[in-house]
């Protein structure tokens, strides 16, 4: 039974949070951010400027960083309001799981 | 006045120590005589003792050792009951606490655990000790009578202190236990609801286990054991009679305490059997203190010292809490016991109820059927070869059947190979 | 000669049998007393959630006896005294002058101070904080005095 | 004389070494006794953590660790538990260990918020053995006589269904889809759960199966309804050819109700593009899956016309609430014309073999037949699922699964598998294969993935005996059923609004539209029109409102009684009296708050949420202030974010939005703003 789940979750070799990150992600985040955070989501078209591609940019290295853009928006560190905050609606637990998605997406690139 | 105050202090601190002690630390042969009559503890042995008696071989010290197992299993029993409650779950729960929080707790429960078993196994070893040497016999015909009270009791306090962990082992060990006791005819279902306070085995029959465990039990054979020892010392080891000096006239002995004097005064008006003191030999006797005192501290530190060991080295079994809805398989009794199980596997009413019965029958009735005098204390005496291959066989029989019954038997009761 | 050197080697033999075992036993002895004192307590935390501001209504004073507190709901402030008389131990009851002791007739005034009887000590004032869920917090490892008070 | 006496009545010399040499033992072995306590490994751990404190910035347990040296244990008596994992594990509240090895490192998240441990302990959440103090005992891995060893964080959400006992907890995405599957799949028709009473699974009514389906399509799918249908619902309950045979002689002579008269529809008429016109307009999809793309509420229909006959499609078109009283499906407005094209479309559109010649319904006559499928049908509990008058309920077939997760594991047959031996186990491996188990069972096999069936075993694994305090079981109260009486109750009905919105939280959840406060929220006069001829409010969803084909009259019954019934004070008192300062700064913050990411207006902007050019009409000014205010309390996990606005900022966009539509010009300026 564990294998059945760890087979299907830790296909993309996520730890616990991170997949439980990954649902949220795809929940609130994928629609402009993609559903890989490349940022291809349906939405980017209409978004400018248009979401980064998590998977090479440095700022998801920054746990804080992130934690402050998901909580507050990306108008808190100075770029276009167009991530808005989820802060109030997402739970700090719920917010850690995403910060570990987001950060494991430019792990699995080489 | 010449006095000092140090002088006079050590004078009144020996008075007080006087009046503890009667007999200093004996110096002379007298003074070693005395310290043995005159202490209520030293006063179960005799002031001089055979020299025969005195050989590991005449007894291997096997009814010591009981005693001894006896004293450590109460100081453990009486340590561990100070962490224990007996109510399910929280029995299992202090079990546990006992293996990993109280300090020392899993050494003194563990040391606990195996003096019972050795305990078991050397009052049975002591019983075939007797046997082989011919030592139920005239006049020791109801100290053994108190011997097999005292076996019977030690299982029924080992069995008792089975339950008390109230975990899987404890919990399917007693049901098949209190399950054999029920095959007795009439009776039998009574018994285990009374054994059992109920019909199933529940907080009543903890609590029932643990009043008999750590009051009646125990003080019960505190009394048999004192009358064994009693007995003893008025009869005699018989290892001694065998050396007895054979026609030597008792007046022409010399020694401290003449024989002769020994049967005058109150004790010509004792009615038993005189044999060990008339026919003492003062040549062959030695002063119990120190020569036996010191052997059973040696033996009594060496069951410590082995007990310490075994303790550290191999861990009381814990199984899971009970639980009454799980049966494990096999669901084994006490391994003492599971001789009777593999005869309970082939025929209740034999396993159950036939066999223990002649079993306790044979052993109380023994002594006064066989009343030949002949082989009394020497091991294995060509005069009594029949009675000892009987016994012999029936010993085989009966750890092979424990042996079958312990290792050999996996789930549902069927043949294993305890190396498979 | 001889017997007198075996006397002396006896003796020295005999002494270091006594060493080990003396020491042994001083030693079982000692852990006899340590396996007397309990490594973990089953008794309630000493520092405990008492449920939030609002279950106690303004101007109350509620007993809660598990816990052998009374909880003070003032003008300003939450505050929480020790029901266990210091004399001995016996809980006191809240009465319309402060407190009475029904065992040895010790009183106590509205802030816990002793007007009369035996008791040596005021009661004890336990320091009440709020969780950050908004809860009251005792700890009865901390105590304060009578000026003490919560807002909330 | 005095010496020979003296060594007469000494023991000898053997005997003084012997002694000495156990007395040395005894010393040495106590001392071993000592080391043996001085020496656990807790107290390793806790040095370990002491020199860690050292190396860590800011430890916030400097005063605690003053008090390091000693076992820490958090007693339960209400759940029975006693667990003392903070002996070693004493970095786990303070967030300065969140990189520290473990055993010392911060417990991740916020549970320990959420979850305090003074009130949970950790072993109700992680199993494990809480009163032991070393590794090996605590049952980080499974042990020999531990019943529950520690979960990993992959199946640890079955402890959380302990307490948590609503169908979508909170955190827990693998229980809670666990859960769902279980509602789907209906195995509380056959199973007592608990948790899950009062629930009801309906498959198709089969009354009168002898007019619907195809006889050859029946023999299939009770064969194999994958076969048919890759996503059917019905497991495979491998019946014998004998079995099926006669229980489809049983099932076709099921005939109790006649289908409407079609005998008057001109088939040879019927247009087929005027039906797949219908079928598109009527937003079909949104309930029907149509070659794996469309809702799971209705049936899917890539290969219907293998299955169906036209009489009776046509007939459950026309009135489906006739045929099935308590289908979710709803009652278009259509004429005869209409139905014969959309029947004649689908059954011809969907069909594998394209139109096959459709046999005339026989009548079933053998009785020894029948009674050999009656028979079959009853043993193997079909009524569970399926309703067939004369034939009585006679309770669920499956044994009841409470307590199932605390069933003894070696008495459980894992068939071949080499598995460890444990419920959950047992209960995966049924799920899976439940035949191939080595013992007989009845159970059918549902064909589940094994991801599913492992997300059903985690949710079945919170299935204890044990009995919590009431204190620590979450449970909501199962929402009330609305059922309104008069007109709007029997328009309700007609076009089971509950199929797909809730009131009161009963309902259906494919609309993401609660009606409870719909008066509030929407204007009386876009509720008719939009009824009559609905668009798409959202561009992105694929589930819409269906277009019904209502009559005025029953558009404007609605909006009468949505409007006065559905409100919410606190936004009705909404002062809507708006100045044009406010609506200047409520287009400033529209475009400073980055709106136009999701929201398009006029050509521009994003489309993740509704469409904004006509708010004005649409929204009532108390509702737009609300729910920009707080979005996820009107509707949890939503995507609109909550911005924490001002009330000055949401009256100011408030203003702005109500705006929009009510004249060409806020339009025009809001469209020329980017």
């Amino acid at each position: 039974m564990l294998d059945a789940i760890r087979a299907e979750e830790r296909g993309g070799d996520l730890s616990y949070t991170e997949s439980q990150g990954k649902i949220l992600f795809a929940h609130y985040c994928a629609t402009c951010h993609g559903d890989e955070g490349r940022g291809d989501g349906q939405n980017a078209s209409n978004l400018n400027p248009p979401p980064p591609d998590m998977s090479v940019s440095k700022n998801t290295r920054d746990s804080a960083l992130l934690r402050k853009v998901i909580a507050e928006g990306s108008a808190a560190i100075g770029r276009s309001p167009q991530s808005p905050p989820w802060g109030r609606s997402l739970s700090r637990q719920q917010i850690d799981y995403l910060v570990a998605y987001c950060q494991s997406l430019d792990r699995k690139r080489p | 006045m010449s006095q000092t105050l140090g002088q006079r202090t050590a004078s009144w601190l020996n008075a007080v120590g006087r009046s503890v002690w009667r007999i200093g630390w004996p110096v002379t042969d007298k003074d070693r005589a005395a310290v043995m009559i005159s202490s209520i503890f030293l006063h179960i042995h005799p002031a001089r003792v055979s020299r025969h008696v005195l050989r590991p071989s005449a007894t291997l010290a096997l009814g010591l050792i009981s005693g001894i197992l006896f004293v450590v299993l109460s100081v453990t029993g009486l340590a561990l009951m100070l962490y224990y409650v007996p109510y399910p779950p929280e029995a299992y729960r202090s079990m546990k606490d006992l293996q990993f929080v109280v300090t020392f707790g899993v050494v003194l429960r563990n040391m606990h655990r195996w003096s019972a078993h050795a305990m078991v196994v050397v009052v049975f070893l002591h019983m075939c000790r007797v046997f082989w040497t011919g030592s139920y016999k005239a006049p020791r015909e109801f100290n053994w009578v108190v011997g097999v009270m005292l076996l019977l009791l030690t299982l029924a306090l080992s069995f008792t202190g089975y339950l008390l962990p109230w975990d899987q082992l404890a919990y399917w060990a007693i049901t098949v236990g209190t399950n054999i006791a029920a095959y007795a005819p009439l009776v039998g279902d009574r018994l285990k609801f009374l054994m059992l306070g109920g019909h199933v085995i529940g907080p009543m029959t903890l609590l029932r286990f643990y009043v008999l465990h750590c009051v009646m039990l125990p003080l019960l054979m505190l009394i048999l054991v004192s009358l064994h020892v009693w007995r003893v010392r008025k009869d005699g080891l018989s290892g001694a009679e065998v050396h007895r000096a054979p026609a030597e006239p008792a007046e022409e002995a010399a020694g401290l305490f003449p024989a002769s004097t020994k049967t005058h005064g109150l004790m010509a008006l004792s009615r038993r059997p005189r044999a060990s003191v008339e026919a003492r030999d003062p040549n062959d006797e030695v002063f119990a203190w120190p020569h036996l005192l010191f052997r059973e501290l040696l033996v009594a530190l060496a069951v410590v010292v082995v007990l310490h060991v075994v303790s550290l080295v191999f861990m009381a079994p814990l199984e899971e809490m009970a639980d009454p809805t799980r049966t494990p398989n096999p669901a084994k009794a006490p391994w003492y016991f599971l001789g009777l199980q593999e005869l309970v596997h082939y025929s209740a009413l034999v396993g159950g109820v036939v066999v223990p019965t002649l079993i306790v029958a044979a052993l109380v009735s023994l002594p006064y059927f066989d009343r030949r005098r002949a082989g009394i204390g020497r091991w294995f005496a060509p005069e009594r070869r029949i009675a000892n291959t009987i016994f012999t066989v029936l010993v085989i029989i009966s750890v092979g059947l424990t042996i079958i019954g312990t290792l050999f038997r996996g789930p549902n009761w069927a043949w294993v190979w305890p190396w498979n | 000669m001889t017997e007198d050197r075996i006397d002396l080697k006896r003796r020295r033999i005999f002494a270091v049998g006594c060493f080990g075992t003396g020491a042994a036993t001083a030693g079982f002895l000692a852990a006899t007393f340590r396996f007397l004192v309990p490594n973990v307590l089953y008794e309630p935390s000493r520092r405990f959630d008492i449920g939030s501001p609002a279950e106690f209504p303004y101007g109350s004073v509620t007993f809660l006896p598990d816990r052998r507190l009374y909880v003070f709901n003032s003008a300003d402030g939450f505050y929480a005294v020790s029901s266990e008389c210091p004399h001995l131990g016996c809980n006191v009851r809240h009465a319309a002058s402060g407190f009475e002791c029904p065992c040895h007739g010790s009183r106590f005034d509205e802030n816990g101070g002793v007007v009369q009887g035996p008791a040596p000590r005021p009661l004890a004032w336990y320091a009440v904080s709020l969780s950050p869920r908004q809860q009251l917090i005792v700890d009865l490892d901390q105590t304060v005095g009578p000026e003490f008070r919560l807002r909330v | 004389m005095g010496v020979a006496v003296e060594l007469k009545s000494t023991a000898p010399v053997r005997l003084h070494v012997a002694f000495a040499c156990l007395g040395l033992a005894f010393l040495i072995i106590f001392s071993w006794v000592l080391f043996h306590e001085e020496t656990a490994e807790w107290r390793t751990t806790q040095a370990q953590f002491a020199r860690l404190e050292g190396t860590v910035k800011n430890p916030h347990q400097l005063a605690e660790s003053a008090r390091v040296g000693g076992l820490r244990q958090i007693w339960l008596p209400e759940l029975g538990r006693v667990d003392r994992c903070g002996t070693c594990h004493l970095g786990i509240d303070d967030p300065a260990f969140a990189t520290a090895p473990q055993p010392h490192r911060t417990h991740s998240g916020a549970w320990l918020t959420t979850h305090p441990p003074d009130r949970f302990g950790c072993t109700a959440c992680h199993d494990g053995e809480g009163q032991a103090t070393d590794y090996r005992n605590a049952a980080h891995q499974p042990q020999p006589f531990v019943t529950r060893p520690m979960r990993p964080l992959e199946t640890i959400e079955a402890n959380c269904g302990t307490c948590h006992r609503s169908i979508d907890p909170l955190d827990a995405p693998r229980l809670a889809e666990g859960r769902r599957l279980i509602i789907e799949s209906g195995c509380f028709s056959c199973h007592d759960i608990p948790g899950f009473e009062g629930l009801t699974f309906r498959g198709p009514a089969l009354d009168s199966l002898g007019y619907k389906v195809l006889p050859d399509w029946l023999a299939s799918w009770l064969e194999d309804p994958k076969s048919y249908l890759e996503q059917s619902k019905m497991g495979n309950f491998r019946l014998s050819d004998d079995e099926i045979a006669s229980l489809q002689g049983f099932l076709l002579s099921q005939r109790a109700q006649v289908p409407l008269d079609s005998t008057s529809v001109d088939w040879k008429r019927a247009d087929t593009r005027n039906g797949r016109a219908l079928f598109g307009e009527m937003r079909c999809v949104s309930c029907h899956a149509v070659n794996g793309r469309g809702g799971t509420m209705g049936p899917e229909l890539t290969r219907i016309g293998d299955k169906i006959r036209r009489n009776w499609l046509f007939s459950y078109l026309k009135d489906p609430h006739r045929v099935q009283p308590d289908t979710p499906m709803l009652q278009y407005r259509l004429n005869d014309e209409e139905l014969r094209d959309l029947t004649a479309f689908l059954l011809e559109e969907y069909s594998s073999a394209g139109a096959v010649a459709e046999p005339p319904p026989a009548a079933y006559q053998d009785a020894r037949a029948i009674a050999a499928g009656r028979a079959v049908f009853e043993r193997r509990g079909c009524i569970s699922c399926h309703r067939l008058p004369g034939i009585e309920d006679s309770g669920r077939v499956g044994p009841s699964l409470a307590g199932v997760a605390d069933r003894d594991p070696d008495e459980l047959p894992y068939g071949s598998e080499i598995v460890r031996h444990t419920a959950e186990n047992y209960i995966f491996l049924k799920l899976l294969m439940p035949d191939a188990l080595g013992q007989p069972s009845s159970m059918p096999t549902f064909g589940f993935t094994p991801a599913d069936a492992a997300r059903m075993t985690l949710a079945l694994a919170s299935l204890r005996k044990a009995d919590l305090p009431a204190s620590y079981v979450l449970k909501p109260p199962p929402p009330k059923p609305y059922r309104p009486a008069g007109r709007f109750g029997e328009l309700m009905s007609r076009y089971r609004c509950l199929s797909c919105h809730s009131v009161g939280g009963f309902g259906g959840d494919l609309s993401t539209v609660p009606l409870d406060r719909i008066g509030s929220q929407l204007m009386r006069d876009y509720i008719a029109p939009y009824l009559l001829n609905p668009g798409a409010v959202r561009v992105s969803v694929e589930a819409r409102m269906p277009v019904f084909h209502m009559q005025p009259d029953e558009a404007n019954a609605f909006a009468d009684y949505l409007s006065t019934v559905f409100l919410d004070d606190s936004m009705e008192g909404y002062d809507a009296s708006f100045t044009a300062a406010d609506a200047r700064r409520g287009q400033e913050l529209y475009l400073q708050l980055g709106c136009a990411a999701c929201h398009q207006l006029g050509t521009t902007g994003g489309y993740v949420g509704p469409e904004l050019s006509t708010t004005g009409t649409r929204l009532k000014p108390g509702w737009i202030a609300a729910w920009l205010t707080t979005p996820s309390v009107y509707r949890p996990g939503t995507l609109q974010p909550d911005y924490g606005l001002s009330s000055a900022d949401a009256r100011a966009l408030t203003a702005y939005l109500s705006g929009l539509g009510r004249s060409g010009q806020a339009t025009a300026s809001a469209g020329g703003a980017r």
